[in-house]
This record gives C-alpha cells, structure tokens and sequence, in this order.
C-alpha cells in the first residue's frame, strides 16, 4: 500500500497500464497523427496542467479527504501571479512600488496557492468542515476574489521569459513537462519515503488507529490541503505562461479531471490508497483520450459519450480485478 | 422582521419614477467571458450616466438562473432591463413575463427567438459580419487551401449565426476544404489544446477561423509554438484588445468588431427613453459588424473605433 | 497430522447431526484457510470448536452462515446437501450467527439493529416502530441490558455491543446457533448471564456450535469438542473426560507450554505514578467516568487492572494516554518526572505505549499491511536524512513476526486479511516497537489462542524483566491472577481495591468488581 | 436521524434552522424587497428544481454515495420529454407516429431520468464502481447524449398545458412547489418508515454489518441511484416546462448546489446521516442566499465570495455544535 503496493494495488496499477497501452495501440492505428513525436509532445504539454493538479489531490485523497478547489484556486494564483508581473505592486506603508521577475511572479502564485490550501485545511482540521464542504466554499470564493482581483478581463501580454515557461522546451521536452516530471519524483518520494507520507496512508485508512499510533492526524491533513493549494498555484502559473494571458475562467471544472485521474489511477476515495505514478497514468488516460478524440476528428458531442463511457471501462476494469474495491 | 407587503408595495411603487429616475437591471449571460464584462459594464455605466441606478445581474449560462433574475428584478420593482439573453428560444419565456408586468426589455449581442416579446434588440449582425468576414477570407487565403473552423458554444445563436455566415460564402469555393471543425467554447485555452491536436492530423491547413477572438488568440498561440505562423492565417469574431494588438503586429490576419460598447450604450439610452415615456421602437436594430484588418487597423481600439 | 481424518468419525452421539460440513476446502489470495475441514451439530448440544489463531474456526463458521462459498466439500442440514449463497438464505435455514467481530450499525438505534434486515412490518408495509421497541425491549431484557432501545449503538462501549449482537442472534429463534468467541469482550457478569441462555437454548433443543480460546468456560458449557489444525479436521471428542493438556496437544500439536511464574513482589522504584486521575464526560452526564484514581507502577512490575464492564479501565489507560486531553485533570509522572500529556503523541513521546481494547477500530489500519502497521508508531526511529529506510523496517517487522509467531503469507498481507488472533498480534507489535518504559494494555490476550496467549504472558514477563513497567486491563481474573505481581480493581471510575500477588482469588477480585450501596450513595 | 434524531443530529437541524432564520431576518431588515409575498413565491419556485435534485441525492448520500450525473441527467430528460411533446416518435416497426400528451412527456421525462439512474445503481453495484466515478462518467455521457439529441439547439414552444407545471400557480403557490413539496412528504416517509429507508441508513452505517444482518444491499443502493435518477428526471421536466424550452445547456453544475444542500442539512458524505428535512432547509438557506444577495444589490463577484463564505458558516457551526462531526 504504502513503499511497496499490495498485491491488490498491485493489480489496479496493472490495469490502468493494460487501459493506457491499449488505447496508445487503437490510437496509433485508427490515425497516423497520434503516434508522432510531436503529438506525443503535445500530449506531455496538455496534461501537465492536469498532472500538476492531480500530485496534490492525490495527497488529499489518500489522506481520505477531497478537493474540489483546485480549479478556483489555479485560476486565481495565476491572476495574481500575472497582475504581480505586469503592474507590481505598490506598499502603501512605505510608499514605494515593489517589482517582480518573472521567477518572484511564479513564486507570488505558489504562495497564493497555499494560502488558499491552508484556508482549506484549517477549515477542515480546527472547525471540523467535511473537506467537501470546505473546498466547495473555497471553490466559490477564490472564483470570486479572481473576478474582482482581474476586474473580469484577462492580464495579458507577460512576456518572454514567464510565456517560456509554458510554451518554451528544453531538451526537446516542452518545460511544463519538466517541472511537473520533477515535482511527480518529488513527491512520489514524499508519499513513499517520508513518515508524512506514510502518514497519509494511515490518516486516510484510519483516522482513529492513526491518532492512537501517535501521528499528529490534524498536521498531516492540514499539509496535505496545503500542498495541494501549492501544486494548484504552481498549476495556475503553467495555465497563465502557456496562454501567455492569466484569464478569469482558467480552471473551470478541472477538479473533475483531477479527481478522475487519481481515481482511475487506483486510489480510492474513501481514503489509505492511491499514488502519485497512478496519478500520472490516470493524467496519461485522459490527455491521450482527448488527444485522440480530436485526433480521429470524432464530433464534439461524441467526444464526451466517449469519454465518459471510456472512464468508466477503464475503472471498471481496474476494480474488477482487484479485491475489494467495490465497496466505496 | 419589520416590513410587511404594505411597506414594499409602495416602497416599489415609489419608485416608479415621476422624475424619469429609475432602476435598471443588466442581465449578462456571462462574466466568465471579458467580451460581457465590457458589455455588461458600459451598459450599467451609461445607465447611471444618464440618473438612473443600475445593477448587474451574471445568469452564468444558465437559463433557469436567468428566470430566477427576472422573477427577483420584478418582484424588487425595476424599471427596464437590458438583456443579454442565455438563450434564444430559452430566454422568451422570461421576457415575455416582464412584458406582462409592464417592465420593459430591451436585448443586447444576443438575439431572442422572439419578435412581440423584447421591446428592441439590440445585435450585433454576426451573419453579415461572417459574411465580410468570408469574402475577406477567400481574397487572403485564396480560392485553394484547407482550413480549420473553430465553433463557439453549442446552442448558441452567435456561434449558428457566425457560422453560417461564413459558409454561406466560403462553400461555394469547392477548392476550399475544411479539414477539421472542433468547438472550443469561446475558450481560449480550449481553442490552444484543440489546435495543437489538429495540427497534428493536418499540419498543411492554410487558415483558422474562430468563432471568437479569444479562440483566436488560442489558436494562433498552437500555430506560433508549433512554428506555422507565416503558413496559417487565423481570423477571429470580436474586436478584443489583444487580438487587435495582434493585427497591429500582423500575428492575426483579421477579425470582426462588433461594437459591444455601442450596443450597450444604444440599449441603455433606450431604457432611458422608455422611462421617459418614449414608447415606439422598432423591434430591431442591427449594429453593424465591421471587418477590421491589417489595412484600417489604425481606426480601432479594444471593442470599438478609435474615439 | 497424527491423528487426522478427512471427514468426522461417526457421531460420538446417538442423535442425527442437524447441521453437518463435510470435507470444505476454501482458500483465500495467498492463504489456504480451510483444507478438508468438518464439524457436525447435534440438536441439544453445544459443540466447542478449538484450534490456534488462524486454525480456519471462523472461515467454516462463516461458510455455514452463508459468507463465504466453499471452494469443494458440502454442507448438509437434516442430512440433505444445502448451499447459501447469502447471509439471509443461511438466517432462513434457521441459522443464526455471532461473528467474532462486532457488526452493528453504530448509526443506528439499538432495536434497529436488533431487528435490522426483518423489521416488524405494520400498516402499508411500513416499521411498525412502536412493536419493534417492545419486542427490542424484550430481547434486552433477556439478555439482561438495562439500556433505552432508542439509543445509539455507537455510544455504547464494546462490551454492551457485544451483549446487543447476542441477543440479536438469539431473537432469530434458530435451530442452529454459532458462537464466535462471544465472550471475548465480555466479563465475569454478562459471560454468566450468557451461560444461563445457552443453557435455555440446548434445552429447546437448539444445536450450537462455540468457538472460544479460554479454557475454563468449556467446563461450564460444552457437550463436544472438535479441534481444528491448519485448516484441517484434528478430531471431535465428547468433552466429558477430554483432559486439558491432551486438547491443547490436539490443537498445537505438542505438549502445552507452561505459564512463566512472577517474579516474587519486592518494592520497585516508581515509574509510572497517576494521582487523582479523574476523566469528564463530555456529553450528558457530566458524571465522572474515571474519578480520583491514584495509583503506581514499577519498573519492572505487572500490575494487572481488574473489573465489570463499564468500570472505566479502558478509559483509565486512554485518560493516561492523553486520548480525552480536555476532559482530563489530574498528575502523571515517569521515572519522577511530572509529564503533560495532551495527546498520544506526548505519551509516547513520555515512553508510554498502548494497546487498545478495540482491535480493528482503533489498533489497526486494516488495509494497512503488516509492516505499516508495526511500524506506524516508530517511523521517526528508521529516517535517515527524513527518508525511511526500508530494508531496516522491514528487518524490524520480521524480527517482531518470528517473536510473535505471527501467522502471514507475506508482511505485504493488508492486516485485514489476517485472523481475529493474528491481527492482535500485529497491535501488539506496534507498540512493542516504540521501545517503551509504560506498557497500558488493555485486553491484550482478547482473541489470542492458547499458544499465542503463552507466548504473550512470556513477553510481558520479558519485558517486564527488562525494566518495563506493566499495567495490564484484563476480565478474566485467572489471567490477572497468573500474570500480575500486583492487581487492581476498578469499579464505576473508582480504585477498589488492591491485592499484592498471591493475597487473592477470584472470589475476592469479583467481590471488589461489584458495585456496592454504601459506596454508591458516597459518590 | 432515524425515528428520533440523536442529540447531535438534533443539533445539526435546529443549527441549520437557525442558520436560516438569521439570513431571513437579516435579509428583511437589509431590503424591503426580500419579505414580500412575490419574493417567497419566487424563492419557492426557485429552489424547487434544486431540492427535487436534492430528495434524490439525500437518499444516495444517506446510503454512503454521491451522484454528480444529476445536473446532466436533468438536462437529457428534459431535452428528451420536450423532444417527444413536439414532435412524437415513429415507430419504424409498426410504420406508425406517436403522439405525446403533457402528461405523457412528462412520464417519458421521468423514465429516462430513472434509466440513468439505474445504470449509475448498476456500475455501482455490479461492476463496483466508485460512486464518484461512475456518476462522473454519467455526467459526461448524459451531457454528450443531450447534445446529440438536440443537435445542440433548444427545442421550445411546449404548449399551455406544459408550461403551466413550470410557471403557474395552484392557490397562490406556483405549481412546482406544490410538486415537489408533494416529493418531499412521500420520501420523508419513504426514508423514516419503511425498510428501504431504514436500510439506506444502514448501508451507509455500515455496510458489512446490514450484508450479515441479510440485508440486500447491492438492491438498496441500485434503488437509491435509481430514483435519484428519476428525480432528477422529474427537475428536468420542471425546468423545460419553466422555459417553455429544453436547453442542452441546462443543469449544468447544478451537482454542487446539490450536495451542499443536502450536507448543510446535516447530512454526512461518508453516509449514514442526512435526512429529507434536511436537504429542504439546506436548499432553503441556499435558495435565500441566492436571491438575498441579489435583492441587495451586491456586485455578482461579491456575491460569489459572500456565498461560499456563507455556506462555510452554516456548516461550520452546524459541526461545531455536532459531537465528532469532525470526522468526515
Ligand atoms: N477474507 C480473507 N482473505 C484472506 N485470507 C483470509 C480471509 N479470512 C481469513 N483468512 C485467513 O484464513 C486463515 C483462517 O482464518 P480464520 O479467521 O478462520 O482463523 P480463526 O481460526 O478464526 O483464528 P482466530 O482464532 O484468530 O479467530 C487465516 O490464515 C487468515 O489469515
Ligand atoms: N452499559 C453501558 N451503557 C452505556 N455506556 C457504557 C456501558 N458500559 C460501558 N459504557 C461506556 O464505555 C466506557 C468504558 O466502558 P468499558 O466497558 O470499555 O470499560 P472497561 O472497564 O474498559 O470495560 P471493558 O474494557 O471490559 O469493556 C464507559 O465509561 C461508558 O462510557
Ligand atoms: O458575441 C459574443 C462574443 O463573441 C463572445 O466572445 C462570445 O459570445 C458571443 O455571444
Ligand atoms: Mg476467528
Ligand atoms: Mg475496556
């Protein structure tokens, strides 16, 4: 479950490959587009985002809790993030005018980001919200305070180095892909390697046992929303560099591609099971699947039977092989 | 609680208006698109402009929500609203509810599938503009080539119109292939994604026509990354600011302004009149949409002329 | 296997089996449970069914309440082959369970419970409630619950859920009723009260089968033993004149282990000292549930807590453990030293360690596999640079698995998979491995079979000998009285008593247990 | 929260009554506009689509579920009754045209609400599906159908007899209302007093315990998701028939507001808890939420703020006042 998965987790994570591999081989022969190098870039490019976020809700996911934020809050760290850039900002107190790099731009959006995710797990540790509950909120207040923060017009115009970010490559890698590749090992060791991660595990599986086994169960959650914020900012800051604009309705439903991602990834939501390598095949599933519905130029109404009803194979192939997981 | 029917029955009647001041209510489909936010916002400040008090109302895309607008702005007592409507066929049913209770609504960018209902409507001509929009496009990319076409939302008129409008010209080109038509939701980042996967199966196409200006500015940015910008030429539908910028800097081949802040201004000196006691409007007033390209760049601004 | 026969001999009984498994095989991913094991139920007798933790008692008693499916081998009820397929078609068989674990809704009421899945229908089809409280009523009565139907379950302790699920089998008014370790939560008090039923229910002719791992409750109850061995048939004998060591030699294999001695009691230096303890209710009743308890332990001393259900033991030691920090008041000192502690963190941070009563709700992350769990407690001990080192904990985990003699295909099995037994090993593990000063166990042999339950008193002594302070909750007196140097009674919150070793019996203990007048009326 | 709600349920109701109370007041005394006969009309006939969505989800909460397919599911039925009043359907085989009456769209609305339903009950129960991914999957297919069906256009003019169901008035109170409040009494007694209802609890409680108690549970939670669906079937009836028009567009998020009625009722999402009572009041403190804030004027960015930050109010005093709500 946890360093090494159990033999049922073990199996999950089979699957989703089996799902994955199977649609990476119908794509490749239904069209001679998707198996490319390029397109393969795209692909890397297109899920970063999703991928970003996902890191995070997977934390708070196998911590047995959920995040529906993630949009709101990716939308208003990039607002900010690129407001920041563009215009600084002026202290009152000292009467001077503070500007920023493109690298203090990102860092704003980062820290925006865990403010929201603190706000989230405080909420959901010290006054005892349902983490859904919680994020619903969140998800409608950082919407707002985005709208009033960018006046409902995009922040446009951010200039080489921040577009770089998003657009730019290196080593023929989109950067994106970079950045989320590192953070995925980040925190692929955090969840496998630290007794924060382990942590999650126990939480998620069994807030009382946990308490009991001496974890801080409060602290752990409370990071585990934190982060997720962060990762939600650091996604918002990808957003805004790729279009080189940080628009109001960035982010708009993207909590359920999250959620999805992790969930056909193998964790479940009842908490104790998950990991960030199933987060990135989940991400892998759903960008190769709308990739390739656009790719096989299927019509848009189409496109979302299909991937709805792709989903839930996937998933349904998952849980039918391994044991218990019906029970959720 | 202190007041009772009396109290707010003539509190509303008192505010039917012997100073020709009244309330007026700016019903927007949606803030979640800049293009409204102008709208919705020139139409409330030209309202006040004018003495009276104006309040925005964001249906967020959602007809039932905008029923729900118009139940609350009529049992507040409002004086006139100006509607930019969710719905075409959806939305009749609300306005013609005011109607009833003799408050008056006046439709602005979006038509309603409704000619006794609305006092006036206010349009942009989306299907002559596209029609512009598509002779322009056959002279710059030719009588030859394969294009890509950009749809807006499902179910919206715009998107039918702007459509149709355009075909209306561009098919009767035979040599002019649509390789791809893909909806990206007047959403720019959308428009990016569905792009950069287009270009994969058709990296050859010689032109992008958007719906709107914010899925041109998307689109163009997949050409650009993907290195096609001198190949493919992107048209856009709106005028916005960085998309006229663009044009400036010869990124976007052309787009069609519409004029948000004059549809919106036009509604609101209309509520004005209303209020005033003017009663005879004609049910429709196109607001010409003009071709805006590289060659009269200079005579516009963001949504609108050069003032 | 020395002396095992693929099906049962002939029934030692004149009478004709009512119920009857034949030669069941069943296995699990990793573990073969059953390998041709068989019982056969008498109308009237209580057939006991013994065998070490993971012996399969609970996977055939579950095969016969229509759980699980049998991978080969058949049942046969009044001698015609039979097959459930769910729960209920087992109930209407007329076959009623006790699951070793406790299954209630704790949402619901305890007459929802009781009656949950065959509800009194009324008018329209509708619960009748009004009859379901009676008849609930009724059903507490008899089994002698003096608690409202209406009220929650999951506001009742252990013991009275236990009680709830007895009288929730017995309601169904089977033919065949299965016992699966019933009394293990329970005490001297509600155990004698079952005993009565038991004896009520064979007089109406009713068969049943009674797995337990105490020994001296086979004297008072059972007709015939069957013992079972790695999920085989041993043998089935009449009880009468089967003598103790020749059943455990059937069970283990070999000749029974013997029971360290204490240490003879000499005065320790103090490490743990408690003074006026005392724990509020938070809710209702702002009544003290742990009220000015004082007392201490020494190093390398056992003292064993003794008392009826409810008394408060488990809450004493979670008082102490820093699980009610804002309801508790009162002075707690290691080696001396005065220690606030606000949480279990604090406690073990104090070199205090517990094992809770409740196994799976609060002892285990049952999907958790075995390593994680051991381990849970410790990990700070295996970071090197903040990451974990993995073989180092997977050593720790072996090592404890072979002291324990833990019963596991892999340490990757998720503990929820193991046996009632096996996983109170795997609690016990857990703390052992935070190298404590203070051992608080409560209940820590519940469920664990006669081997295991050696080896444990062992390890206590070990531990002991090492230095350890002990403080040991148990209900079974002969338990306290073997293993502790010193015991203590606890009676409604209260310290009742204290008997230095050898200075008691049963009889002294329980008189002790018992609420008396006089002392209620002062409290 | 069965017969007798437990001190702590108890509490959840009367906090969220009080929640209420205090937005009513506040909102009389902050604008004269809000306590009129008309406004509580209109609230009424406002949350009543929401609270026929959340009768529904009450049930599959209650039994430890969540269904987000409920906003695209109304949209399908709705779409697909409209379809049907107008234009009836050829029945190739026997060469021969149906007609629908009012009430018949009406039925055919509800059908198909319940065929969704029933095919979330059956990914659920008999592939095992996670509630949240199944319905997920719904969500999309359902949205995906819609847009097939109606090539992507309203389709409008439902007639007199339609539209009055919708936007007409039975002794003062709009006809909606009275519908729903009719649901709201059949399934308080369905949930209090028979024994689909009590094994809802149940399953939500404990579902190993209700499976060994011989209750059936994969029926009970098919059951839930079902009429869940059918509810949802009969919301999207109510919004065609208030439209006058069946909009592919329609019901979209409307999962959300869903939810946080019935968990500001003083539901619990890990099931177990909630009540029908409970999901009106969540619905009613929402639905005066939604038209206080606009009654006062206060700018459409605000009042997003103002309105996640409200429902955390709510909740979080509803928990504080809850013995070990925390825990979710
Ligand atoms: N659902 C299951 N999945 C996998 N293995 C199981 C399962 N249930 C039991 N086992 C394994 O089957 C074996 C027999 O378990 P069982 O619970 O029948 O033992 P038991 O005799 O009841 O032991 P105890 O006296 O400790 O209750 C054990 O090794 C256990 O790990
Ligand atoms: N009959 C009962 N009715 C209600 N609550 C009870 C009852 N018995 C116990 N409890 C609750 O459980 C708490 C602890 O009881 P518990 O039975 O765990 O005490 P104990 O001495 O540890 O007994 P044991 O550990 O043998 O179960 C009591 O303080 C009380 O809150
Ligand atoms: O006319 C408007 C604008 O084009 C906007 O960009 C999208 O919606 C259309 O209706
Ligand atoms: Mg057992
Ligand atoms: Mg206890």
């Amino acid at each position: 479950m946890t360093d090494r998965p159990s033999l049922g987790a073990r199996a999950a994570k089979l699957q989703a490959i089996a799902a994955l591999v199977v649609l990476v081989i119908g794509l490749s022969l239904a069209t001679d587009s998707f198996w490319t190098p390029d397109n393969g870039v795209n692909v890397l490019r297109q899920i970063s985002v999703n991928l970003c976020l996902s890191i995070g809700m997977t934390l708070v996911i196998v911590a047995g809790g959920i995040d529906l934020s993630v949009g709101s809050v990716l939308a208003l760290s990039g607002a900010v993030a690129a407001g920041m850039l563009k215009n600084g900002v002026d202290i009152a107190a000292i009467g001077s005018h503070l500007e920023f790099t493109a690298a203090g731009a990102v860092a704003v959006g980062i820290v925006v980001g865990l403010l929201c995710g603190a706000f989230n797990g405080t909420a959901i540790t010290r006054f005892g919200l349902p983490p859904f509950v919680a994020t619903l909120g969140m998800l409608s207040i950082a919407r707002g305070l985005t709208m009033l923060w960018t006046g409902g017009h995009p922040i446009t115009g951010l200039g080489e180095t921040f577009g770089a970010l998003g657009s730019g490559r290196f080593l023929g890698l989109p950067t994106p892909a970079w950045v989320v590749a590192g953070l995925v090992l980040v925190f692929a060791v955090v969840t496998r390697r630290t007794p924060f991660g382990l942590h999650l595990y126990a939480v998620g599986g069994s807030e009382r046992a946990a308490k009991l086994s001496g974890v801080d169960v409060g602290r752990v959650k409370f990071l585990a929303y934190t982060l997720c914020g962060g990762l939600a900012g650091m996604a918002g800051v990808l957003v805004a560099a790729r279009l080189d604009s940080a628009t109001p309705n960035a982010g708009i439903a993207y909590e359920l591609d999250s959620i999805a991602a992790v969930v056909i990834g193998g964790a479940s939501l009842s908490g104790g099971r998950g990991s960030v390598f199933g987060a990135v095949l989940g991400c892998l599933i759903i960008g190769v699947l709308n990739n390739g519905l656009v790719l096989m130029e299927v019509s848009p109404f189409w496109q979302q039977v299909i991937k709805g009803a792709v989903i839930l194979a996937a998933v349904a192939i998952d849980r039918a092989t391994r044991t218990g997981g019906a029970s959720e | 609680a202190g007041c009772n029917q009396e109290d707010s029955a003539d509190a509303s009647t008192a505010k039917k208006p012997s100073d020709g001041k009244g309330r007026v209510a700016v019903v927007v489909s949606t803030l979640n698109n800049p293009w409204f936010v102008v709208l919705a916002e020139t139409a409330k400040a030209r309202a006040e402009e004018l003495g009276h008090e104006a309040v925005i109302f964001d249906s967020q895309n959602d007809p039932a929500m905008e029923a729900s607008h118009f139940d609350n702005l009529l049992a507040a007592g409002y004086d006139a609203v100006l509607l930019n409507a969710t719905d075409a066929d959806g939305s009749v049913a609300a306005v013609r509810k005011a109607k009833e209770r003799g408050v008056p609504v006046f439709c602005i960018d979006r038509e309603i599938n409704a000619d006794d209902a609305a006092v006036a409507q206010i349009l942009s001509d989306n299907y002559a503009g596209c029609v512009e929009l598509g002779q322009y496009f056959v002279e710059t990319v030719g009588e030859e080539g394969k294009y890509v076409e950009l749809l807006g939302l499902s179910g919206d008129n715009n998107t039918g119109n702007r459509s149709d409008g355009f075909h209306n010209v561009v098919d009767r080109f035979p040599g002019l292939e649509m390789v791809a038509q893909q909806t990206a939701n007047f959403d720019r980042s959308k428009a990016l994604e569905v792009t950069e996967s287009i270009l994969q199966s058709n990296p050859d196409i010689d032109a992008i026509f958007c719906g709107n200006d914010a899925m041109a500015m998307g689109a163009f940015q997949a050409v650009n990354t993907a290195g096609l910008a001198d190949q493919i030429k992107v048209f856009g539908f709106d005028g916005a600011a960085d998309v006229i910028d663009s044009i400036r800097a010869g990124k976007i081949v052309a787009t069609a302004m519409q004029f948000p802040k004059t549809m919106a201004r036009q509604a609101a000196e209309f509520a004005d009149e209303w209020i005033k006691g003017r009663r005879d409007f004609v049910q429709k007033t196109p607001v010409a949409v003009e071709l805006v390209t590289r060659d009269n760049i200079e005579d516009y601004a963001a949504y609108g002329s050069k003032e | 296997m020395t002396d095992a026969s693929p099906t049962p001999p002939p029934a030692v009984v004149s009478s004709a089996p009512l119920l009857e498994a034949r030669g069941i095989v069943k296995t699990f991913p990793g573990v073969r449970a059953l390998d041709g094991a068989g019982i056969q139920l008498r109308p009237g007798r209580l057939n006991a069914l013994m065998g070490e933790n993971g012996a399969g008692k609970s996977t055939l008693m579950n095969i016969l309440a229509g759980v699980f499916a049998p991978d080969e081998g058949e049942v046969l009820l009044d001698g015609a082959a039979v097959q459930f397929r769910t729960p209920l078609e087992s109930q209407q068989a007329g076959i009623a369970i006790i699951h070793q674990e406790l299954n209630l809704a704790d949402n619901l009421s305890v007459a929802e419970n009781l009656f949950l899945g065959r509800e009194p229908r009324g008018t329209l089809g509708l619960v009748d409630r009004g009859r379901m409280r009676r008849e609930a009523g009724a059903i507490l009565e008899r089994v002698g619950l003096r608690i409202e139907p209406n009220q929650k379950v999951g506001e009742l302790s252990v013991a009275t859920q236990q009680v709830i699920e007895i009288g929730k089998a017995l309601s169904q008014r089977s033919r065949v009723l299965i016992l699966d370790e019933p009394t293990s939560a329970l005490t001297a008090q509600e155990t004698e009260t079952l005993f009565r039923l038991i004896g009520q229910l064979k007089a109406e002719g009713v068969a049943l089968a009674y797995i337990t791992h105490r020994f001296d409750e086979l004297d008072e109850i059972a007709d015939d033993v069957t013992v079972f061995r790695d999920g085989s048939f041993v043998c089935e004998r009449p009880f009468a004149g089967l003598s103790r060591p020749e059943l455990i030699r059937h069970m283990i294999g070999r000749d029974a282990p013997v029971s360290p001695a204490a240490t003879a009691t000499q005065r320790r230096e103090t490490v743990l000292s408690v003074r006026n303890l005392t724990l509020r209710r938070a809710s209702k009743d702002s009544a003290r549930r742990v009220d000015r308890c004082s007392f201490v332990v020494g190093r390398g001393e056992v003292v064993g807590l003794f008392g009826l259900m409810g008394a408060g033991r488990t809450e004493l030691l979670e008082a102490i453990f820093g699980v009610h920090p804002q309801h508790t008041s009162g002075l707690i000192a290691i080696d001396g030293v005065e220690v606030a502690i606000r949480s279990p963190l604090d406690a073990y941070r104090a070199g205090l360690a517990l094992t809770p009563e409740d196994r799976k709700g609060a002892g285990l992350i049952l999907g958790g596999d075995v390593t994680e769990n051991v381990t849970l407690a410790c990990l700070d001990r295996f970071c090197r640079f903040g990451l974990i080192d993995e073989p180092a904990r997977r050593r720790l985990t072996q090592s404890f698995a072979d002291r324990l003699r833990l019963r596991t295909p892999s340490l990757r099995q998720p503990v929820r998979l193991l046996s009632g037994g096996n996983q109170q090993k795997v609690v016990l593990a857990k703390q052992l491995a935070t190298q404590p000063k203070v051992l608080l166990l409560d209940e820590p042999t519940r469920g664990i079979d006669v081997g295991a339950k050696h080896e444990v008193y062992q390890l206590i002594r070990e531990l002991a000998d090492d230095g350890l302070a002990v403080l040991v909750v148990s209900s079974e007196a002969p338990e306290v009285l073997a293993m502790a140097d010193r015991v203590l009674v606890m009676c409604e919150g209260r310290l009742t008593a204290e008997f230095a070793r050898g200075a008691a019996d049963e009889q002294q203990l329980l008189t002790a247990a018992f609420p008396d007048t006089s002392r209620r009326r002062i409290a």
